[in-house]
């Protein structure tokens, strides 16, 4: 991830960048310079709008943003004549606090309501365009808007102008995706409920994606005024958001060089199909299709596919596999023939052990009510430092969305939750998360596309104070956090014998393997409470001994550890203490062997056999 | 005040097609996870195939209707085999952007097929307003409203008794379930999507006597049909009933009384209010519902 | 019946099962254990369709299947009841039913066997009519069961039935197959809680990394050192 | 899998193959063929129209006169001895569309002169562009007044032959409260700089004349219900709907005025409402009694700046086998055809736009829209005739012209 640059692609960098830096010098064709131009605009449109896609989010408004930065630069110049460079940074300001309302207005929501919201705002920006006459001058559009300087003459001024624009944005970008904020977003886009498990706030980074993008649309809507002259609502036709999607996606979403390679394919590729005439626009739809059809991933990936291929033929290389060499086998990791060897998990936490009497985590009156179905329903209990507490009862009696409810996860619908002395009703999952509680899902939740190193790196990486600021300046400190990161995540990776699966990716990994994972994400984000869902469904008994192991090793390092669970060998031998709820209420709470024996629990849970 | 109950009449009359639109969207959207882009170009088909077969070729206006579905039908079971099931399992951007292509394609295919003239298809029913009291109601749109609904109350039937529609809505629930149970996925996402296509081309259908035909008449249905499918919830097809005439009320009143110029930001504020207000959309639920 | 031979399956370029074979006959209860990840879904998602062998044939009835599609398979009577309960949470107990018996067009008999089987399974008696998502989980699973039953298999596959389940629960859902392979069912049983698998079954196969390692009576494996060190653990 | 990635492959080798064939080859683009007849390279002149998009069959409209136009002039020996032949590229009626495909008429197919490019927004965008090479604009069809007001980017190189909104507005301004009785007047119009500015005109128009507006109504290019503006506009007690929106929504307010049983006169502006057109789209009993503002009725040939040139467009245009509803619209191109011949006659044959320029100003040309001349006076505007017409029985009647019909 974090690797420098080969020395490959420095000089292909630098031959690129020189190349666009000497071409007014080197073609005459004025038609050139001026799609080179328009593909600058679109490289800055394209990269901004990819910002979204790194954090996952599908968006249909970016042209809003852009629209409004050039009007907003065209009325200033035109109507107030405030200087260029000021209209231009405004532009990018009203875009950005447009974002900001757009984006704490519809963050929230996801898939297919996202996407069609989005587009509802841009459609409703070129509405009040077309119809705010007084303001925008509506479909007569704002004409004479001035060249940003006298000196901007021909197209030369220009071409610089905006390849300046492009290259500090990309430089930016590659930055960023290279940060502390650049893994954070990564995670996000790969599981965001386990991105907020681990304290990474889904909302606030896409929030933070939002405004950089449309900062860069204002700007680009900016130039695109002052460079055309002529403004009108056209600049947020549907038609143009099409466009710029489809740069960002046929040329690679969240890749860095997929969008700029998809912006200028497509700006250069309608007018090469001026061939055709007519058929145009027909021919352009099909092309559309049929690269869906073959290359879904973008153009820039399937290049990449291709250059790596035939560096492998030239140079009889291979390049390293990322995939394990076998499926994988149980045994493996763990100890094979079924006697584990001592798991020696150690973690570091800020929190030193304490004292078993004192509380750590209070649950009061807690009720969670999904429309008419009372999932929880007054349950009551707490967790001393230290302990391991077990949750046990029938399946839907509640316990999961008990966790959800303390992670903040799932809705409460009334009762308390506190931890030490803080209350949690009111906190978000990744605030819950910073407080020092880590959990686990039931069903297996990892960054699935990244290597289970890289899993173990987003997520200590996920406590990280974020500026970005210092991120893209790679200030010491955030230097030293990504060090750290890796640091830890070899530790990890060592702890729970997951090393020789360091480089594979995480979803790849055998069944077995990914659940001890996801414990070690859990472990990353350096929690002093960590709530375990169903750790040891589907694990064969070794691997249940082991897991046994594990999170008494776990308890000894001073971690408290509340454990939901069926395996009932497993939950008898490490917990200190059983809460047994059925039907969403409590029907029980004592020493395993208390519980064990208790009627109801027995009737209502175990049953006589056990 | 008359003017008040016509707006509502009207906006009634408009809205029944909103719904008729906005439920074949949410069915495609509900089985196949695929927002459609092309749904406004199965409509502007279904017009231009009615204008084809009724005006040019003679054929009764109602034999032109179903010529007209089953066309426009075949076809989105062509594209889904063609170019949707290849990326089924793809990120939903990547069909998306498909459909956005197919919809280029298909508005531009259109240009050059029947040139870029808008076609008058001529009236199969009397257009002339018949006076009740002080309102107006003309044959023609009393027809289009009650196709419709019939067309709705007949796609919720077959979807709630058929096998095939248990089969389309086990499908929506759970894929690989349904494939175990001898469900054919192929074929319930062809015959979904070919349905859904054909309700749009009857929407085109009823309307083109009362409108015109031309090659770009698809674009702002499309963008009405997602308005009616969000608002409604996605899958639920009261909800897409209820938004659809919401929609044509709102639109109504708004065009009336307000402006319009604004008119056409209406469903998109209904979109953005409701969703800000009740994410899900108004009957929509967490877990996508189809009933 | 069923016949598996030299079946080897890929996910990507990870090969999931290395040259598996086995059999399962008539009004047998065969029943695969191992880890996860040792491909025991695998091996029944490979007889039902959802995914195709690279090498080797299965046969079921003398008749090959390994390249047909889902439904095919279906056709023939081999139903797959899948891991992780997967009923339509959004239809009722009966449609869910109705669902089971898609496959068969003797529409009387269906209504018949429908009311027998609520009758084995009285948990889902008088619930037609309730959405099935709002069941409980141990609920949900024998209405999975039950409806894999519904569509009359020649051979029935149940993969993890006991997975997530209270142990009371995993208790029913063990009679329940009892009975079922009483009647005269052929099942084959994926299931990971070996002791429960080991009890029911008339043999077994353990699989490990994709191979089939051990194979015989279940009563003979249940003395088998290996599998009391590493799926019982004693 | 692996056929999926040959093909990715061969995909994205045809992508390269055509980036680089724009990198060093020039675009080859549609020619009509000039006449056999004529020896000597012709001379190319660049056209933008909307050819895709919603205004399509408009831009075609326009090409269908002008190709007539340029094969009368081929056919009666071309320019100074060599054929004329345009060059058309697609802008969509869209801004950077036509501002692209202006760039690339002017630096790739190092074109003279140009005409287009339709709508006011996509000409407005164009005028920077050729001002940026100093290529003379004919205006076709555009009407914002801005187009020809001075101190726009590109002022100085734009030619107008269609009439701005005000003009059109001024010369109908005796006819509408006194001769046709609007008092209370409804505005029914498109929502873009065409509907827009004629909008504005007429209103002032009107009320200059002691009339009163008391409804304006905006609506989407792609607006098929007006229903609810209907009902308003009935219920507003207004006499006269004036209406400037494209032929096919005129046919669409006509059937749903008819379903609404209304009764109010109606008027159209713009020029580009070919009554018959609109018959064809409504029918022609719901075009009856209609009125009409054109600057080209291709059944009165009499009133044409060329009589005789009108009769014969009127049958070659049918002979051509164009659609009859675009005759409204296509004589632009026609005109501007001539046009720019002319100009380039004038300028000794010279292709030099700067002095091309100057010669369009000396043009004189009685053309099928009156007598096109643009003097720095008018302000690089031409001044075309303007009629009211009024639809009787499916006929056609110009029931006022102005200026009053002048013989060249």
């Amino acid at each position: 991830m974090a690797q420098p640059l080969t020395r490959t692609s420095r000089y292909l960098l630098a031959g690129l960048l020189s190349a666009a830096v000497l071409l007014p010098y080197t073609v005459s064709d004025q038609f050139i310079i001026r799609l080179a131009i328009q593909s600058g605009i679109f490289i800055l449109l394209a990269s901004a709008h990819n910002i979204l896609m790194k954090v996952g989010l599908l968006s249909l408004g970016p042209v809003a943003f852009y629209g409004l930065g050039a009007y907003v630069s065209a009325i200033l110049t035109t109507r107030y004549d405030v200087p260029f460079p000021v209209a231009f940074f405004a532009a990018g300001l009203a875009a950005t606090a447009a974002g900001w309302v757009i984006g704490r207005l519809t963050l929230r929501l996801r898939t297919a309501y996202f996407v069609l919201v989005t587009l509802g705002f841009a459609e409703c920006f070129r509405l009040v365009a077309l119809n705010w006459i007084d303001m925008t001058n509506g479909p007569m559009g704002i004409t004479a808007v001035p060249p940003p300087a006298r000196w901007f003459v021909g197209y030369i001024p220009y071409f610089y102008f905006i390849l300046l624009l492009v290259v500090l944005t990309l430089f930016g970008l590659y930055r960023m995706e290279h940060s502390t904020i650049g893994r954070a977003m990564q995670a996000i886009r790969q599981n965001e409920l386990l991105a907020g498990s681990i304290g990474i706030s889904g909302f606030r980074y896409m929030l933070l994606a939002a405004l950089l993008a449309s900062f860069i649309m204002g700007l680009a809507g900016s130039f695109y005024a002052h460079f055309f002259q002529f403004l009108s609502p056209e600049i947020l036709a549907f038609d143009l958001t099409i466009a710029i999607v489809v740069m960002v996606v046929a040329g690679g979403r969240a890749t860095l060089m997929g969008p700029v390679l998809g912006a200028i394919v497509f700006t250069v590729l309608p007018e090469v199909l001026r061939v055709v005439q007519v058929w145009r626009m027909a021919i352009f739809g099909l092309l559309l299709m049929l690269m869906m059809l073959f290359m879904p991933d973008g153009i820039w990936p399937a290049l990449q596919r291709l250059g790596q291929r035939c560096f492998e033929r030239v140079t009889g290389r291979r390049t390293a596999a990322v995939v394990p060499s076998s499926f994988g086998s149980p045994s493996e990791g763990f100890a094979a023939n079924g006697s584990p060897p001592p798991v020696p998990v150690r973690v570091e936490h800020e929190v030193t052990p304490t004292d078993r009497s004192q509380t750590l985590l209070t649950v009061e009156r807690l009720c969670v009510h999904f429309g008419g179905v009372q999932a929880v329903h007054m349950v009551d209990f707490d967790v001393k430092a230290g302990e391991i507490l077990s949750i046990i009862g029938p399946n839907g009696a509640g316990k999961t969305t008990i966790l959800n409810a303390i992670t903040r996860v799932g809705p409460i619908t009334d009762g308390k939750i506190s931890h030490q002395d803080a209350l949690l009703n009111g906190l978000r999952s990744y605030e819950v998360a910073r407080c020092g509680i880590g959990r686990t899902f039931q069903n297996t939740s990892l960054f699935p596309d990244v290597s289970t190193r890289q899993n173990l790196v987003l997520a200590h990486n996920g406590l990280e104070p974020e500026s970005l600021l210092l991120n893209l300046l790679r200030s010491d400190a955030s230097v030293q956090a990504a060090k750290d990161a890796e640091v830890a995540a070899d530790r990890i990776l060592e702890r729970t014998r997951l090393l020789p699966y360091g480089a594979s990716l995480a979803r790849s990994l055998p069944y077995g393997h990914q659940r001890v994972l996801e414990l070690g994400i859990a472990l990353a984000a350096r929690p002093s409470l960590l709530l375990l869902d169903e750790p040891a469904a589907g694990l064969n008994p070794p691997e249940v001994s082991n897991l046994m192991a594990m999170i008494q090793q776990i308890r000894h390092e001073g971690v408290t550890i509340v454990l939901v669970e069926h395996d009932m060998k497993l939950v008898m031998s490490v917990s200190d203490r059983i809460v047994v709820l059925d039907h969403g209420r409590k029907i029980a709470e004592g020493r395993p062997e208390e519980v064990r024996t208790n009627q109801r629990v027995v009737e209502a849970y175990l049953g006589k056999r056990s | 005040m008359v003017e008040l109950v016509q707006h509502l009449l009207n906006g009634f009359l408009i809205g029944g097609i909103y719904a008729l639109m906005g439920i074949g969207l949410t069915l495609i959207f509900g089985v196949m996870n695929v927002v459609n882009f092309a749904h406004g170009q199965f409509y502007m088909l279904g017009a231009f195939v009615v204008y084809t077969v009724f005006t040019l070729a003679g054929v009764p206006y109602l034999l032109a209707l179903v010529v007209a579905a089953m066309a426009v039908g075949l076809l989105g079971v062509i594209t889904e085999r063609l170019l949707l099931r290849p990326i089924r399992d793809q990120p939903p951007d990547v069909p998306m952007l498909a459909t956005i292509g197919l919809s280029i394609f298909l508005a531009n295919m259109a240009l050059i097929i029947w040139d870029p003239t808008p076609k008058d298809t001529g009236l199969p029913f009397p257009l002339v307003g018949v006076k009740v009291g002080p309102l107006t109601l003309t044959p023609m749109r009393l027809f289009v409203l009650v196709a419709a609904f019939v067309i709705i109350a007949g796609s919720h039937l077959f979807l709630q008794r058929s096998r095939m529609g248990k089969a389309i809505r086990a499908t929506f629930q759970d894929r690989e379930a349904a494939a175990l149970m001898g469900v054919d996925v192929d074929v319930v996402n062809m015959v979904t999507f070919g349905w859904g296509a054909a309700m749009a081309a009857l929407a085109g259908g009823l309307l083109a006597p009362i409108f015109q035909v031309f090659p770009t008449m698809g674009a702002i249905v499309t963008a009405k049909s997602f308005a009616v499918v969000i608002v409604g919830g996605l899958g639920s097809f009261p909800g897409a009933i209820l938004a659809g005439l919401l929609l044509g009320i709102a639109e109504s009143l708004g065009a009336g009384y307000v402006s319009s110029g604004y008119r056409d930001a209406i469903a998109f504020i209904l979109i953005i209010v409701v969703l800000v207000v009740r994410p899900t959309g108004l009957l929509g639920h967490e877990t996508h519902k189809l009933a | 019946m069923l016949q598996m031979t030299n079946v080897e399956v890929y996910y990507g370029s990870v090969r999931a099962l290395d040259s598996v074979t086995l059999h399962v006959d008539e009004g047998e209860l065969v029943t695969l254990i191992g880890s996860n990840g040792a491909g025991k879904s695998t091996v029944l998602k490979t007889v039902s369709g959802l995914t195709s062998p690279r090498v080797g044939t299965i046969e079921f009835l003398n008749q090959r299947i390994d390249d047909m599609s889902p439904t095919e398979i279906v056709r023939l009577g081999i139903v797959h009841c899948p891991e992780g309960r997967r009923v339509f949470p959004d239809m009722t107990v009966g449609e869910n039913l109705d669902m089971g018996a898609y496959t068969r067009s003797d529409t009387d008999d269906i209504a018949t066997d429908r009311d027998r089987l609520l009758e084995r399974f009285p948990i889902l008696h008088g619930r037609q009519h309730q959405r099935a998502g709002d069941l409980s989980g141990g609920q949900q699973q024998m209405l999975a069961i039950a409806r894999a039953v519904l569509a009359q298999p020649r051979l029935l596959m149940l993969d993890e039935p006991s997975l997530g389940l209270a142990p009371i629960l995993v208790e029913q859902v063990a009679d329940i197959i009892r009975e079922l392979h009483a009647s005269g069912t052929t099942i084959l049983l994926n299931e990971q809680n070996a002791e429960m698998a080991l009890r029911l079954a008339d043999r077994t196969y353990v699989l490990e990394t994709g191979r089939v390692t051990l194979e015989g009576a279940s009563e003979d494996l249940l003395q088998n050192e290996h599998v009391r060190k590493s799926y019982l653990g004693d | 899998m692996i056929q999926t990635q040959k093909l990715a492959r061969g995909l994205s080798a045809v992508v390269l193959a055509t980036l680089m064939a724009t990198c060093t080859g020039s675009p080859t683009v549609d020619r009509t063929d000039a006449s056999d007849a004529l020896d000597g390279d012709p001379i190319l002149f660049g056209v933008i129209a909307p050819l895709t998009g919603p205004v399509a069959d408009a831009g075609a409209y326009v090409v269908s006169g002008l190709t007539i136009g340029v094969g009368k002039i081929n056919a009666q020996g071309g320019v100074c001895g060599r054929p004329l032949e345009p060059i058309i590229l697609d802008g969509m009626n869209d801004p950077q569309e036509s501002a692209n495909a202006a760039e690339n008429l002017i630096t790739r197919e190092q074109v003279p002169i140009i005409m287009g490019a339709w709508g006011s927004s996509s000409t407005l965008a164009v005028m920077p562009v050729v001002a940026r090479h100093g290529i003379p604009l004919v205006v076709e069809t555009s009407s914002s007044d801005k187009i020809t007001t001075p101190g726009t980017p590109g002022f100085d190189w734009v030619h107008r032959i269609s009439p701005t909104s005000a003009m059109e507005a001024e010369a109908m301004k005796p006819y509408l409260v006194d001769e046709l009785g609007m008092q209370r007047v409804a505005i029914l119009s498109v929502n873009n700089d065409w509907g827009r500015g004629a909008g504005a005109t007429f209103r002032q128009a009107i009320e200059e004349q002691g009339g009163q507006i008391v409804r304006e109504d905006y609506i989407d290019q792609t607006v098929t219900d007006v229903l609810p503006q209907l009902t308003q506009i009935n219920g507003s007690g207004a006499d006269a709907i004036v209406m400037t929106t494209g032929a096919a929504q005129i046919a669409t307010i006509l059937k749903q005025y008819t379903e609404l049983g209304m009764d109010q006169l109606i008027l159209t502006t713009g020029g580009s409402n070919y009554p018959v057109a609109i018959m064809q789209l409504a029918s022609p009993e719901m075009v009856n009694g209609t009125y009409h503002v054109m600057f080209y009725v291709p059944t009165e040939h009499a009133l044409a700046g060329d009589p005789a040139m009108s009769e014969w467009y009127y049958d070659t245009y049918a002979e051509n086998g164009y659609p009859e509803v675009g005759l409204g619209e296509s004589y632009r191109g026609f005109d501007a055809a001539h046009v720019i011949a002319q100009a380039i006659e004038l300028n000794d044959c010279s292709l030099d736009p700067e002095s091309l320029n100057q010669a369009l100003t000396r043009v004189e040309f009685a053309g099928l829209s009156g007598l096109v001349r643009f003097s720095e006076a008018h302000g690089h505007q031409s001044r075309p005739n303007v009629y009211l017409v009024r639809v009787d029985n499916g006929e056609l009647a110009a029931v006022a012209a102005d200026p009053p019909v002048e013989q060249p």
